[in-house]
């Protein structure tokens, strides 16, 4: 079991080859992402449509050292405030090999 | 009246009503995702098929071209219009929108024209497939030039750009339709024949549980039009209209038959609500896509598959243009 | 024995004995839901078709009023009986459940008489899509008078009240059945036509998907049987047999034919797990689905599906009912 | 970066609209529902079956103000006794716009 | 409100029964799954295909007792190092009947 | 060349150009297991409506017999070979992979045959269901035999092996396929008349959309390649080569008709991506499946797809296998 920072990213599907390319610039590789899940906010409804998926949302799942924090939010803060969505970050502990 | 009569038009408002009672009627999203690729691929390969039976004459290439540059050019004009109440990249996204095409009007209108057993040419397949992309790079130039100024090229930009183009040509609605035409065409007959039982005698009732999704979609929308304006829902028809008669008005001028004039009336007047905001999500994400997916896709398409299709066809009829 | 060996029938039993040894199929859900809004579609549209043609008579319109007071009142008389065993608001439940139909066992009615070559009226559809409510009505009725001392009305109450009759008027399946069926009214003889290659042709291949995922369903609730208990098995086999005795008495007084006798049967017999579980989540939350969906489709469904549709017909033809 | 509770309640679908208004009561109108999620729980398994939603289940994920919690949980607790489902609060930092 | 620990299970979905008769022997039996995640990690790409779903993942949501964890740790070890995945726990506290 | 002109393969080459240009064509997974069960209910239908005719002869059952005897020996062999560079597990996952069978490629290869007006017999359906499991077996026993010392039973273990066969023998796909085998065989003339409109003629169309997808899915684990390495790119390549010549002599040894040695060319020569790795997950969690779903999918499918076919079936024709 190790500490780590549990990183949750929620951001429309066209944008995460940047979200995820960014997160490699900092080493962050392994993730799961949660395919078209639905979105409210200040930019109106994102439920997507059956004919586009341009607007859906998709969330992503990662993990990362508590040290990486302030690098990780320096970079995704601009992305986010251009493009919608929202970084929730928590502290968790993991198990894995 | 009885042009509406048709099972297509009637789920459409099915699917409205059910929106408006506020029904939990859902069609699931990658169904409909299928039934889309289905029409496409439908349209495609009839058009590649017919393509294969005529080729490319004069009049065809002339009408492609004609169909090419409308689609460029349309945004620089609606542009100026939209900039009376909206900010730049809005008015550049609402542009691009109306320059391209809404491929399931296009399929209802080769419907309609079915019905009235009036034919059309396979390259019309060609020229919407054409359309698609230069509005596209239309609005990204028009929203470039306006704000020169403060944009400065990033490297992270310069990424978006390849991105654009891929967007624009290779986006998936474009490629399905563009590589069916040229498999309909480099398969001919025996290919047609083979594929035909899927690919055309199922097409109407496809189009059906298409378009009652459509009007669930579309209906659902409606409660962002407030968000919109009056002026967008105006914009919306009247953008439609003008441009439909420009459509027109180049079928007489190109001397294609009545078929093939509905469909370019209606390849002008129609507004993308795929491929461009699939593109614009990526090169223009300051637009916002309530305001442009919710006129395309709430007004414009309802508006052309209701009242704007029987409407040209019979402005087509009472020019003279002969079937 | 023949009347089994139907591919439709067979496919639902591979679906069993799939979930028996635990085979990791599975329909995904998306589809199903395609498939069963293709069902509905395709029943829908034939019946408002076959209706165009013929239109209603008085034996139509008794037979629907029956129809739709049978699903009204039924549900009084069987909630007496599982008062015995269950709480209020499970009896309740399980007897709107009863009162309602099934359509996908009226479907599978549809194929067998056709095997049978044996025709059926186009007014059932109205009949079964008006049965699809009334029953929910009742329940919620029933439940309401049984604990009227308790339940204060408040706001958020009320709220739940026009979504309750939301659900039991426009539950996306009977909007689905209703709209397709008043389409073919519309539309007649050429809307048929047009449609007819997608909504008749494949109508039993697709029988056949729908029931293989229906009996995986049906057969992986079995494990919820130990939850519900020897009495309300009993209750879903003797329940779905007299309702559809009552269904072919009332048949043999209406003097409909045979085939509109066997679908009465079956209406009156068959249970609903779509419309009436998707109400009652809303109005009656307290009901236990893992009860009355589970009978209906673990115990009533499949005894119809296999042996409640042959027995019936058996019955319709030895009381003499011609076709 | 801004600290919030994360709030993530999974309940049936049919019962969504109504923690909806419930939340936009408090003032919580922006969020992101995984749609048709599985549930096992002490009311049975809820594994959606293609011919009905009713029983689905939607995981509903937001935040708020760390002093709003009280007023959420007591609105959320009786909804969750009458209608099952589940609600879970953590701490959280948030990146956005 | 009650404290308990959020766990999240990440891993292949033919692998799901064996964790949860894992979870089983602990007395966790109520637990939500998120189907057919995309997953990206140390074993290559995840992303489910169409034509066969023996390489999806699935993201198992439960929560046990504070003090469940460390057995729940012990057994789940072994489990992931074999098979791969990831379990993430945190803290959080719980509305619910 | 003529060959490689049908609308599927075309869809197939569209398919991989979409991925190469990283298009955002995608068809949503639900579908296209619909797709999938469509193509093993149509085979498995068609299949038993043939042996319904003509039931099964000598040659049948030693065809039958040599392709299952196949299946579990070919492994041992191919498993020295995978040694020379890969671990035990992979070595053993790989072999097994081979040794079973891919039903799209079978589907591809009936698709070919009827554009040739080439009949086959039914039985080969039985052949191609009967190879899907005993490569699994072999797989599962190279790798114990290799690390019988220091594997231990444990009742972990053993729960594992009961899933092993489950999954083996009642795999969804190889379920589906018996399944509709044996409800062809048993509904016969009736049966197959009822549901062929939807089991036969949009067979080739539903064939484009799936190979569409599969060639966006083989595309986009090209990538994945360099894991795997010049070695098994060759073998995937080799072995198919190999083990389809072998099956074109055990048909010209079992004396059968051109349509099945070309079926038989291909079930040996073909990977399976579906059955065996999802029983190899359970069965050798150890292996990585970026290797052998990589080469099974990526290499050996479109090798057979685009080349294998034509290929074997000219030398069919060379060494005079009759029609
Ligand atoms: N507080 C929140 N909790 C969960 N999801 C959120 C929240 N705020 C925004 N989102 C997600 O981010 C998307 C974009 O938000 P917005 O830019 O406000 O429209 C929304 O559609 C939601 O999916
Ligand atoms: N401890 C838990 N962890 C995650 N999800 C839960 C938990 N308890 C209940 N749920 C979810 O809430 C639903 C309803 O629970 P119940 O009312 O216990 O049947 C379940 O089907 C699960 O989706
Ligand atoms: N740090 C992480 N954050 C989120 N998901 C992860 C992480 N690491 C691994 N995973 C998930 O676990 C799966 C298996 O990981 P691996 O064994 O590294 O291939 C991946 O495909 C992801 O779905
Ligand atoms: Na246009
Ligand atoms: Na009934
Ligand atoms: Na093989």
């Amino acid at each position: 079991m190790r500490a780590v920072k549990r990183i949750e990213i929620i951001i429309e599907k066209p944008h995460i080859p940047k979200v995820r390319s960014m997160l490699d610039s900092l080493g962050i590789t392994s993730m799961t992402i949660f395919e078209s899940v639905a979105g409210f906010g200040d930019r109106g409804d994102r439920i997507g449509s059956g004919v586009s998926d341009a607007q859906v949302m998709h969330a992503l799942l990662t993990t990362c050292q508590p040290d990486q924090i302030d690098d990780l939010s320096a970079q995704l803060e601009p992305l986010l405030r251009r493009l919608g969505g929202l970084c929730l970050i928590s502290d968790a502990t993991v198990i894995r090999d | 009246m009885d042009l509406l009569l048709s099972p297509p038009i009637l789920f459409f408002l099915l699917g409205i009503i059910a929106a408006l009672v506020r029904s939990d009627l859902e069609i699931p999203k990658p169904v409909v995702r299928l039934l889309s690729i289905y029409l496409l691929m439908s349209i495609g390969t009839y058009g590649g098929y017919k393509l294969s039976l005529g080729g490319l004459d004069g009049t065809a290439l002339a009408t492609i071209g004609a169909a090419m540059l409308a689609s460029f050019a349309m945004p620089f004009v609606t542009y100026r219009v939209l900039r009376l109440k909206l900010n730049v990249a809005d008015s550049a996204a609402v542009a691009a929108t109306f320059g391209s095409i809404s491929a399931v009007t296009f399929v209802t209108a080769v419907a309609f024209l079915d019905n009235q057993e009036v034919t059309y040419s396979g390259y019309m397949v060609a020229a919407m497939a054409l359309m698609e992309s230069p509005a596209i790079v239309s609005g990204v130039l028009l929203a470039r030039l306006a704000s020169s100024k403060v944009q400065v090229p990033s490297p992270q930009a310069e990424r978006g750009e390849s991105s654009l183009w891929r967007e624009a040509l290779f986006n998936g609605a474009v490629l399905v339709l563009v590589g069916s035409m040229l498999i309909g065409v480099l398969t001919g007959e025996r290919g047609w024949t083979s594929i035909q039982p899927l690919m055309e005698e199922p097409f109407k009732g496809v189009l059906c549980i298409f378009l009652l999704d459509m009007g669930l979609v579309a209906a659902r929308r409606l409660k962002d039009i407030r968000r919109v304006g009056v002026f967008l829902v105006l914009f919306g028809i009247l953008a439609a209209v003008v441009q439909g008669l420009v459509g027109v008005g180049t079928a007489w001028l190109l001397g294609v038959n009545a078929g093939d004039a509905l469909l370019l009336a209606i390849l002008f007047g129609s507004a993308s609500y795929i491929a461009v905001p699939a593109a614009l999500r990526l090169a223009l994400p300051e637009a916002n896509p309530s305001i442009y997916v919710t006129i395309a896709l709430a007004i414009t398409f309802p508006f052309n598959i209701v009242l704007g299709i029987p409407m040209y066809y019979a402005i087509i009829n009472a020019i003279g243009i002969a079937a």
